[in-house]
């Protein structure tokens, strides 16, 4: 979709602000590459460019927009945002630090203690460290509060024990956020805690997971004796900050992850892929009545995808629309990608699933076999959540609240 | 709707509910489907005051579309009219003064504009032949030059609230262009043959035109200008239909979702079952789909964006398919009861299908898209 | 499908039964008119000519192929069953008595006295009754086992009171089962009783239900102090007499109801549907290929749900497939159709939602409004019935079992 | 396969089971995709003496033939190979037996059909051309006589296990009918391009003819009778495909349903909620009619009955559509873990993709049973 600015409705102010951001990032920043992944973290050299570029905004102070002055940041408004957006369109921006604007800095406003912010929010704001997000267990699935990672108190120390899985970027991360158990008396959610973590360092070892398209975004971690630098919130109240973790990821997830990125930006018209276009071009059935109507409804639903995200947005900041409304847009864009998948493989025939030898993996096909992972939780937990925060329907009975977490049935110890 | 909407767009919107609440709402449609009639002309009328065609009317005739949002504020109206599943021939009549304002001389505006506006005379579109691929395309009908004026043959399927109008906007082929015209209904060769409708709240016939002989004032636009005018039309008929189906489908979710809270099996609410509950969040998110598609294509129409002939079209791909996958999940959520004619469910279902079916199947707008992205 | 005999099978005592069967049916009974639906509730008519044909098949010694001889069956084997339907395929047969076969036969031998058997099962064999079965509430759904429905003891009969629904041809039945409460303080389960009950008596009124799609075969009853006729079983042992009766329903729906309407017996070939081809050429749109892929398609689907129904009689009968494997049949059957109404609907378009104006109901349009119902429950039953029973997977929490009935939340009396 | 199966079948049945689930599991088709190798000659020699080729080869050439109903023997067989994603050339070879053990001379089977049956030649069919709507006509080739024989000319497409075989059936066409010709791989002009494919287990190739002179010994059946063979080994195959496709499901709808017993959340195994249950009943009911219909096509094929070619699309639309369907959904309830490259199951989704697109797809095969039904 193209994109215009509101230039029109700066106020001076603004409008200062807004020729700042444009005049500094000439020239300093790297071009925006159509095509070109926003995070891929197999891509080392990716990943340093995009640590560079935050330190270059930082130093032509245009890092934390929105984050307040004390710590480092611009404490402007969100309309600075918008702006700041739509003059970097021309740019590829920090965009493996996600993780650091979307879920540690909120985590931190709202938890962390005066000193911890003034030491570690500058810090991302410089580039300085990527942070990882470490929340899923193996033995845990879509049962994200039911984790069975330790940690107990030696001499002084946190020490934790136990693996993690899931974790975007773990291999280049600096630092981590670690949710714990540290009290297994305690009912589920009330034995937790959120540690910092150091990534690097004795006992934590982190390899990539491949995954069946392969690439290799997601880690697992195996935590042994891992020392922990200091606690978020207090102890055994870790399932707070987790919570505010969770809607810091799916509000940034309905708004696009990452400034310049996303959906949330305005569009002015229907963007029109190429890709179904020219797949029906290239394998010459473009003049089939079957083949234009699969073409006509992927463009449908990519235009659909774009257009749930947009009004979720509009509506969130609007407050016409309540927050839940994100994991709603997010199921949906989940359910058309998924159709459009199976049109285009449709389209594509035998040569969907077949390609050179020397290729990579055949598209259209792989399209099928790769589900469309939808951040902060699988689709079934998605339905849950939109079910019953969304649409207000009554939960279902289960083991009760107050249960003591070592008494309840799991992955690692069934109950017999 | 749009999730933003201006100060006079929620009073109006506040204010249609309102009304239709009180004086049209779904067992109207049964009362008259029970008795096999349509909507009687001061009922009608009735509807006309609240200003509904008025949107697309000047103030010279009766109308206030200076300050009206005209296809926006109609697609609001229409929303709030399916919810109710109203019976009245709102969207014909809609684009027919759009057709008129838009199209037409003054000549016609004055004679036709404040009839339409005030509900006294009611007009409508020929848009489609009678065929299973018709909709999208006036095919039906074909002008040739005779007598200093034209004459008009064919027939036209699936056209709306014919009974009783007194106006047909007739788009025929010319040759190799599409001219407009205004025929009324009494005009020698002009016969209305009544279909029966799955919608027992609409109107459709087939509007046959035989040998009929207009003038050139006949005409609505210039000769051979009817295919840009017709697009257009065709697009505000989209918006409202499906705007309609966001309001069916919004007030069949709503009851569902009381249903489903109220109503116990097994000792619970069956709105706890989680089979349910996650068909309920699909069905959320597909709706909000429509949502989404339907406000961008009414502000895309209405502002004749270069975009507005793709966004109908993406609008009705979603609302056809979701409006009956949504309504017809709803019927099933209600168990047996919703299968008995008692029940409004299956009113609501009913115009779901037909909106899926009419102006262009989903499918057929799939193809459309495709040729308007340039395959 | 084409049917051929199985003659050439016969074993001559066999034969000799089928030679008799085809004797005395040939001019007596009705011929099988190709499209006369099978039941038809609101065709009095019809339901008098299967009561006739019933007892025309009693006076050839024909009624009750497998019913015991001792309650005036014939005593004899599946394999004449079959030959018997193999030479009334040119005949209508007592369709409309197939409650009286397939339910209350069964549930008589299962539970009923020897006096009640005696009485009871040769005057079905005669035609002299047709029975209903009055199983579910308009305040129960899904919940069979959670009917409010009445009956207690005063003055020595058992009077019952409250509401029956979805009792297939209730205005047509003479006798009916009928399963009330009478201790709502025993466990939901334990606190039933299977009466006996006289359709035409003081107290019970009975109301046809008009469908969405106008047919009028399911009534609703109300039962204001009806005297109940007799006990089936014991009293509060209700639920084992139910639960032969559903799986009589199950069993039977998967042999296709009665002997000559169904998908029991032997077919030769895929049958072409003759639907979707008229209406594509009649359409005009047999040249188009969305149409032609259509018509493959929905060919293809009635041939599907045929064959998993004889797939499921075939390895039922063998012992290879459970019995559970009937609900399988119903649930793909519901399914493929479903799917096939919606492609009839695309084909069809505009056509499909209006027809000349003496018509009844546009046919395509009417059939994406009608839900094909499923005998025996709705969807959603059966897949739980299908996952717990046939997959063998966990029961969900709920309610404990223990519960008094009367303790429960229900329609009636919700919990406050 | 069929819900009935003789006591030959039985046999045929659990002695696969083993010998597959000894030998060539979905591991050693991970190893040999890990490692881009193809199934080492000798393995697929160790195959082939299990008697699976046999089935369509006489006793006198080496083969079980008489004491084998073929397709439906074969069908059990491929369903078995299905359920560990088996990675060797069994459906090509057996499908290439059958081809020359029907149309064959005497000389031709005495000079194959041995060394097919031993496993000591491999041979493939050309079932189809290069392009997308390709795989149910041999569209690529053809063929005009020259110097006494024929000279072929053109690319087959999605050609499986073409590295490696001996031998070729090419199907070309040669004026209005089709011919077949049993082509030797080395034979001059003959090349093969292979093409990396999505199924991690399965060779595919482009084998061009680029002016390939054959002799009139070349033909297989006589000239201009190819397209009866064609329809009779292209159903053969797809039996074969079908078959292999219930084996996918079966196997992963098998450790799902074990994943879904044992994996706990929420202090419950997951397989206790609804959701996910109904999910699983519906996968049942879908699975139980690709069942169906694949038993009864391999019984018509097998008797070459009027409704073989028919059934056999029926059977390729509910494969094709619930192969990817369900074993999808199997990989969406193994939750994360049913994403990563370790885990088998994208091996069962892969080939099921794979037998969706490949020998036509669903939408190609309604577009048949249309043609076969006389629209």
């Amino acid at each position: 979709m193209s994109i215009t600015t509101t230039q029109d409705r700066d106020t001076p102010e603004e409008n200062a602000f807004r020729l700042k951001a444009r005049e500094w990032m000439a020239g300093k920043l790297p071009p925006r590459i159509p095509g070109q992944p926003y995070m891929d973290w197999d891509d080392k050299e990716l990943v340093a460019t995009d640590r560079m570029t935050q330190r270059v905004l930082w130093d032509g102070g245009l890092a934390g927009i929105t984050v307040p002055k004390e710590y480092g940041g611009l404490g402007l408004t969100r309309r600075h945002e918008t702006i700041f957006g739509e003059e970097a369109m021309p740019y590829r921006l920090a965009w493996h630090l996600g993780n650091n604007y979307n879920i540690v800095i909120p985590v931190m406003l709202a938890h962390a203690s005066e000193e911890q912010k003034q030491r570690w929010i500058p810090a991302m704001l410089r580039g300085d460290h990527i942070w990882a997000q470490m929340t899923s267990e193996p033995s845990g699935g879509s049962d994200l509060f039911g984790l069975i990672t330790r940690a107990e108190q030696r001499e002084g120390k946190w020490l934790i024990n136990g693996s993690k899985i899931w974790t975007t970027g773990g291999e280049d991360s600096d630092m981590g956020l670690c949710l714990a158990r540290t009290d297994p008396s305690l009912p589920k959610h009330a034995g937790l805690t959120m540690f910092m973590v150091e990534m690097r360092q004795p006992g934590m070892t982190v390899r990539p997971l491949t995954l069946v398209n392969g690439t290799r975004d997601f880690c697992q971690e195996f935590l042994d004796d891992v020392e922990a630098l200091d606690i978020i919130g207090e102890v055994n109240g870790g399932w707070a900050v987790a919570s505010t973790q969770l809607a810091a990821e799916r509000a940034a997830t309905s708004r696009g992850w990452y400034i310049g990125v996303g959906a949330s930006l305005p569009r002015e018209t229907i963007e029109i892929p190429d890709a179904p276009i020219r797949l029906a071009r290239e394998l010459g059935v473009a003049e089939t009545q079957r083949a234009r109507q699969i073409v006509g409804e992927v463009i449908a639903l990519e235009a659909l995808r774009e257009l749930v995200a947009q009004r979720a947005g509009k509506g969130v900041d609007a407050g016409t629309l309540p927050p839940t409304i994100g994991g709603v847009a997010s199921l949906a864009s989940s359910t058309l990608n998924q159709r459009a998948s199976e049109l285009m493989t449709e389209l594509a025939g035998p040569c969907g699933v077949s390609g050179p030898a020397e290729g990579g993996e055949p598209a259209q096909g792989i399209d099928r076999v790769w589900l469309f992972r939808i951040g902060g939780g699988t689709a079934e937990m998605l339905r849950n959540t939109i079910s019953e925060r969304h649409l207000g329907l009554p939960r279902e009975a289960g083991p009760g609240k107050d249960v003591p977490f070592n008494q309840l049935r799991t992955n690692a110890a069934p109950a017999t | 709707m749009d999730v933003v909407l201006s100060e006079n767009q929620t009073l109006l919107q506040q204010a249609t509910r309102r009304f239709v609440e009180a004086r049209h709402t779904v067992s109207q449609t049964r009362k008259l489907a029970d008795a096999g009639e349509t909507m009687a002309k001061q009922a009608w009328a009735d509807c006309a005051a609240q200003g509904w065609i008025g949107l697309f009317v000047p103030g010279e005739h009766g109308g206030m579309a200076a300050e009206a949002e005209g296809v926006i504020d109609a697609a609001i109206v229409a929303e709030e009219l399916g919810r109710q599943v109203y019976a009245g021939p709102f969207a014909s009549n809609a684009v027919a003064a759009f057709a008129i304002a838009k199209s037409g001389s003054a000549g016609q505006q004055a004679q036709f504009l404040p009839s339409l506006a005030s509900g006294d005379m009611t007009a409508t579109n020929c848009f489609a032949g009678t065929g299973a691929q018709d909709g999208l395309a006036p095919t039906g009908l074909t002008a040739t030059r005779s007598d200093g004026g034209y004459r008009i043959d064919g027939a036209a399927g699936f056209v709306e609230n014919a009974a009783g109008a007194g106006l047909f906007i007739a788009t025929a082929c010319a040759g190799e262009a599409l001219s407009q015209f205004l025929v009324a209904a009494d005009h020698p060769g002009v016969t209305i043959e009544p279909l029966r409708a799955l919608d027992l709240g609409r109107s459709l016939a087939i509007v046959r035109f035989d040998g009929v002989q207009v003038g050139a004032d006949a005409l609505l636009g210039a000769p051979g200008s009817g295919a840009a005018a017709f697009e257009r039309q065709l697009q505000v008929a989209l918006v409202l239909q499906c705007s309609e189906t966001i309001g069916l489908i919004d007030r069949a979710f709503e009851f569902t979702l009381e249903w489903v809270r109220q109503r116990n099996a097994f000792g619970r609410p069956i709105g706890s079952f989680q089979a349910l509950k996650h068909r309920l969040a699909d069905h959320t998110a597909e709706f909000e789909a429509a949502k989404a598609a339907v406000a961008y294509a009414a502000k895309a129409v209405q502002n004749n964006a270069g975009d507005a002939a793709i966004a109908v079209s993406i609008a009705k791909s979603q609302c056809g398919k979701q409006g009956v996958e949504i309504i017809r999940d709803c019927v099933q959520m209600h168990g047996g009861i919703g299968l008995t004619w008692e029940h409004d469910l299956h009113f609501y279902l009913r115009r779901a299908v037909a909106n899926q079916s009419l102006l262009g199947t989903p499918a057929m707008h799939h193809e459309r898209i495709a040729a308007l992205a340039g395959l």
